[in-house]
């Protein structure tokens, strides 16, 4: 990846990360743990763990990075880590920060520690909304990230509310009459955004400045935060593993995967495409949307195209209607 | 089980058993209660935020979206080392069920109060242990009150044998029968429990200076370890309920234990029984015993770690045990606590006539004369071992 | 009971604290080497510092050469861990780590 | 059922064990409830509805005096209604199987007069407790006070007092 493909834009505000330099290089997440060789997940975890200024404590959805970072006696985690269940790691996460703040009110603890979860797009689009969406309302101090690679990878690729129009999965294949999944991606920013948090944001692993300068802000803030972060899986999604980072980087350039965020309301967009590369740069190089480029489901391709132009228009109009309220 | 001279200050108060468990929770010294409302249990997450309201709660309430979560928040916030508390029944704890077993198998200290309630369909908002009976093996120490004042108590003792054998307890009461009947109490001061329940030990907690994993995967090699771990302290657990027991006794004058005898000594046929209709029979008794019946009463304070020694030495001169189930084991030979009595008597190599009846369903009512006539009915010669439903409440 | 020779039973047992809890990080001594087909070899004549290898790693199997200062780095690769991905020579501006293939073990 | 805890505090104050439970059905407000209330000197451990009461209680002038509102009444038991009816009229109509006394309290007027809304509880419990002598009146007034702190407290307890003194007995 050249150095251009990761030049970033944005505020500068103490949050930024400017360079690499600047991180913390104390590793908080071990080697050996079993994620396939190449996981886009993985990249995410360890970014966001880097980018924080303190150790944080980490509540953990069950999934694929649980599964694979958790085999007892082998825990890859150097930072507090507690995983309790599916659908419920923003619940549980809503007992740490209550419980820290009594604790802290009794002097038995000095202050409140950063607790960030990680969920994937199923834990969190799907069975794990409804704690999600308790907790985003009764304002729990948090930083909540669902790493998105579009399915339930860790049962074996099942699509997902994440998992995008046309895609294969085990559960959503492409026939005669399927085109793959037959249904949108769940609008997740809109649905945390509307609980009013104050900070939400998506990035991708690719982008590494952006996404690492908004877990900065995102722990800056005290109240729930939420991170959006797209981290392409190779087996599920059917490309070879050297290619993770550029899966992600041309979901970004395609606009397939627009880098916003919505601060205090506020939608900006942090990393604008003003020339998108065509769509099917993104599509040919995975297994799961190469079928979209065949004569029959020309139809379907044109959807997925619209629909994407459509979010696009989306975010921009929320950018533009806000800017400056 | 009252009266004798007090060691501490006790105020007397006419109040509801949901109103005894809000008290025990506040003086308890919580640090979180995370909680939902579900008939009949909503009054004691009502008291807790009007004391949290008034500045007398010293903890953080969160009143949560749904069971699943308040027990998913009281997870989390134990493994702070928080002292948590909850309170459930019937379709929340069924919410719940599946973090019940999360709770247990982390080995995490919490009390929770049970406000026995009947399982839908058909929907019933009233009493019966239906839901309780459906989490017996989740791993939860499982405590029965029989009235306000032993919810009161078992719920502060609770905290304190959570906190010594790493293990969940639930505290049952029966719903509406007690959560909602107002009864005099005699409740010791803030003080008295701020120093018996202390505070947390906070030992290995997700805010420890080292780092540790919590809740981790454990494949074919290593799970039943994990299994039999839980087997073991749930069983350890009897010395130090008892230990509790006794020093809490010795505080308030109020000594409870795994098992409740009475007239069982020289009795015929004993009734064995969960939670607050064990006064009702008790109240039999004596016109029972005029009749010619040497009737006896044995009720359990402990279902899990199941007093099993305690219950056959209370009823070694019986011949016969009319156990009484207040919830249904579909398609097993027993209902519950029948099941249990048989197996503990069969470990002893003990066989006594044994009638297991079902009753007090969805809240059906069960009187004094109810238990003469069960009485009468099982003291007559019959099979080693029936079952039926009995349909009480009405008056000879 | 007291007539079961108990000790027959199949032994049991494995230590765990309390709820199975595990002090962070052992993960360390699970060597997973042998998932790799082919090797990254960095070249530090070409090795600028810039750390890319190091932030996309999704082990991490890249060992920061130096971990005190606030600088550049260069890179050395813990090939106990290595998956052998290859994310590390594709995001290399410099192209400065080659995939070598490892050799067949008899 | 907020009489029963008021006349359940009043006893405890007098020395008794008390024990009050209303029945639970899915009535909204408005519909007629049950409630039981039990006393003695032991603490009470028998956990049934009431079927032979020693005293039945009609708050709501709108129930049909029947006489299975009074079925399981103990000789020489005690029926206290809320009615214009005077008692010798009441005890016609209900036509009780035992010897008993019948009371009868205008409460709803008492209830208007004195806190100026048809909440005839406190009123009615004056009069039970002055026929039936179960509880001091004093006590009752200071576990209203209790329940409802200030002046709907003092009117409350002035409801009581009204009660006892207006009730009428045959």
């Amino acid at each position: 990846m050249s150095s251009d493909a990761v030049r970033q834009q944005g505020e500068a505000s103490s949050a930024q990360v400017r360079s690499l330099f600047e991180v913390e290089r104390r590793e908080r997440l071990a080697p050996g743990h079993r994620a396939c060789a190449g996981c886009g997940p993985m990249i995410a975890v360890r970014q966001i763990l880097q980018a924080s200024q303190e150790d944080p404590v980490v509540v953990n959805a069950t999934g694929c990075v649980e599964v694979v970072t958790s085999v007892y006696p082998e825990t890859a985690w150097l930072v507090p880590w507690a995983h309790v269940a599916f659908e419920n790691s923003a619940a549980v996460t809503s007992g740490v920060e209550a419980a820290m703040k009594a604790l802290v009110r009794r002097g038995e603890l000095d202050k409140e520690r950063p607790v960030v979860v990680f969920a994937g797009d199923g834990g969190t689009f799907d069975i794990g909304i409804q704690a999600l969406s308790g907790a985003l309302e009764r304002g729990h101090r948090m930083l909540y990230v669902c790493y998105d690679n579009e399915a339930y990878m860790n049962t074996g690729i099942q699509r997902s509310g994440a998992t995008p129009y046309g895609a294969w999965t085990t559960t959503s294949p492409y026939g005669k009459i399927w085109p793959g999944k037959r249904e949108r991606k769940k609008d997740i920013m809109g649905i945390v955004a509307a609980h009013g948090i104050p900070y939400a944001a998506t990035a991708s692993i690719s982008h590494w400045k952006d996404l690492m300068t908004k877990v900065r802000k995102a722990l800056s803030y005290d109240g729930p935060t939420f991170l959006h972060v797209y981290a392409p899986c190779n087996r599920g999604w059917r490309f070879d593993p050297s290619l993770t980072v550029e899966v992600a980087k041309r979901a970004v350039e395609t606009r397939f995967f627009p880098l916003y965020e919505v601060e205090g309301g506020r939608y900006r967009i942090t990393l604008p495409v003003t020339k998108p590369r065509p769509l099917e740069d993104f599509l040919s190089i995975q297994g799961r949307f190469r079928h979209l480029l065949l004569p029959q489901y020309r139809e379907a391709l044109e959807t997925l195209k619209r629909m994407v132009d459509e979010q696009w228009e989306r975010i921009n109009r929320m950018a533009a209607a806000t800017a400056g309220s | 089980m009252m009266e004798v001279q007090q060691r501490v200050e006790m105020k007397k108060v006419f109040i509801t058993g949901d109103d005894a468990v809000a008290h025990a929770a506040r003086q308890s010294r919580v640090d979180l209660v995370a909680a939902y409302p579900i008939t009949p249990q909503t009054v004691i997450v009502e008291r807790i935020a009007d004391f949290a309201a008034n500045g007398e709660f010293e903890g953080e309430f969160v009143a949560v979206e749904s069971e699943h979560s308040a027990m998913s928040a009281c997870i989390g916030g134990a493994l702070t080392g928080a002292r948590v508390f909850t309170a459930t029944a019937s379709q929340g704890l069924a919410f719940m069920h599946e973090m019940l077993y999360a709770a247990s198998g982390l080995r995490l200290p919490m009390v929770m109060a049970v406000a026995n309630r009947a399982l839908n369909s058909p929907l019933n908002i009233h009493n019966d242990h239906s839901d309780i009976m459906g989490s017996r093996d989740s791993g939860w120490i499982l405590l029965f009150a029989e009235n306000a004042e032993e919810a009161y108590d078992r719920v502060i003792q609770g905290f304190r044998i959570s906190e010594a054998v790493n293990l969940p307890v639930a505290v049952n009461l029966d719903g509406f029968t007690l959560t909602h009947s107002a009864e005099v109490v005699n409740m010791l001061s803030d003080e008295a429990v701020g120093a018996f329940v202390g505070r947390p030990p906070r030992r290995n907690t997700l805010l420890d200076k080292e780092p540790k994993s919590f809740g981790m995967m454990a494949l074919p090699d290593t799970y039943q370890f994990f299994k039999e771990d839980q087997q073991r302290a749930i069983e350890g657990s009897r010395q130090a309920i008892l230990a509790v027991e006794r020093e809490y006794g010795e505080l308030s004058n109020r000594k409870y234990g795994p098992i409740k005898a009475f007239r069982a000594e020289d009795a015929d046929v004993v009734m064995i029984m969960l939670g607050s209709y064990a006064g009702t029979a008790r109240a039999a008794v004596e016109a029972t015993r005029s009749e010619g019946i040497r009737a006896g009463v044995v009720s359990l304070g402990w279902y899990r770690p199941f007093p099993a020694d305690e219950l056959l030495r209370a009823v070694e001169g019986a011949s016969t045990l009319l156990v009484m189930d207040r919830s249904v084991s579909y398609g097993a030979i027993a209902h519950p606590l029948a099941s249990d009595v048989m197996a503990a008597l069969y470990r002893a190599g003990i066989r006594k006539r044994v009638v297991n009846v079902a009753y007090g369903l969805g809240g059906r009512w069960f009187t004094e004369d109810d238990a003469r006539r069960l009485f009468r009915y099982a003291s007559k010669p019959g099979p080693d071992f029936e079952s039926f439903f009995y349909y009480g409440g009405e008056s000879e | 009971m007291s007539d079961v020779d108990v000790k027959s039973r199949p032994k049991v047992a494995m230590q765990l604290n309390p709820g199975g809890w595990h002090e962070g990080g052992s993960s360390v001594e699970y060597l997973t080497h042998d998932w790799r087909l082919e090797r990254p070899v960095v070249n530090l004549d070409k090795c600028v510092g810039c750390m890319y290898c190091w932030i996309y790693c999704p082990e991490p199997a890249i060992v920061l050469l130096d971990r005190e200062s606030k600088g550049p780095s260069k890179v050395k690769v813990d090939y106990d861990h290595c998956k052998g991905c290859g994310i590390c020579a594709q995001v290399c501006p410099t192209k400065a780590i080659d995939m070598v293939p490892e050799e067949v073990k008899v | 059922m907020l009489a029963g805890r008021l006349l359940g505090e009043a006893l405890m104050n007098a020395g008794y064990y008390a024990q009050s439970y209303p029945e639970f059905g899915a009535e909204r407000s408005g519909a007629p409830v049950t409630a039981f209330l039990r006393a003695s000197e032991a603490p009470i451990e028998v956990r049934s509805p009431i079927n032979r009461p020693h005293f039945v209680v009609v708050i709501d002038p709108y129930i049909s005096m029947e006489r299975s509102v009074i079925d399981g009444l103990r000789e020489g038991g005690l029926v206290v209604a809320n009615t214009t009816l005077p008692p010798g009229k009441l005890k016609e109509t209900l036509r009780p199987a035992v010897e008993c006394k019948v009371a009868t309290v205008n409460a709803t007027k008492i209830a208007l007069d004195v806190l100026g809304r048809n909440n005839p509880n406190t009123a009615i419990l004056g009069a039970l407790a002055e026929v039936s002598k179960i509880a001091p009146i004093d006590f009752l007034m200071e576990a209203a006070k209790k329940a409802f702190p200030g002046r709907v407290g003092e009117l409350n307890a002035e409801a009581i007092k009204r009660g006892a003194a207006e009730v009428a007995v045959a």
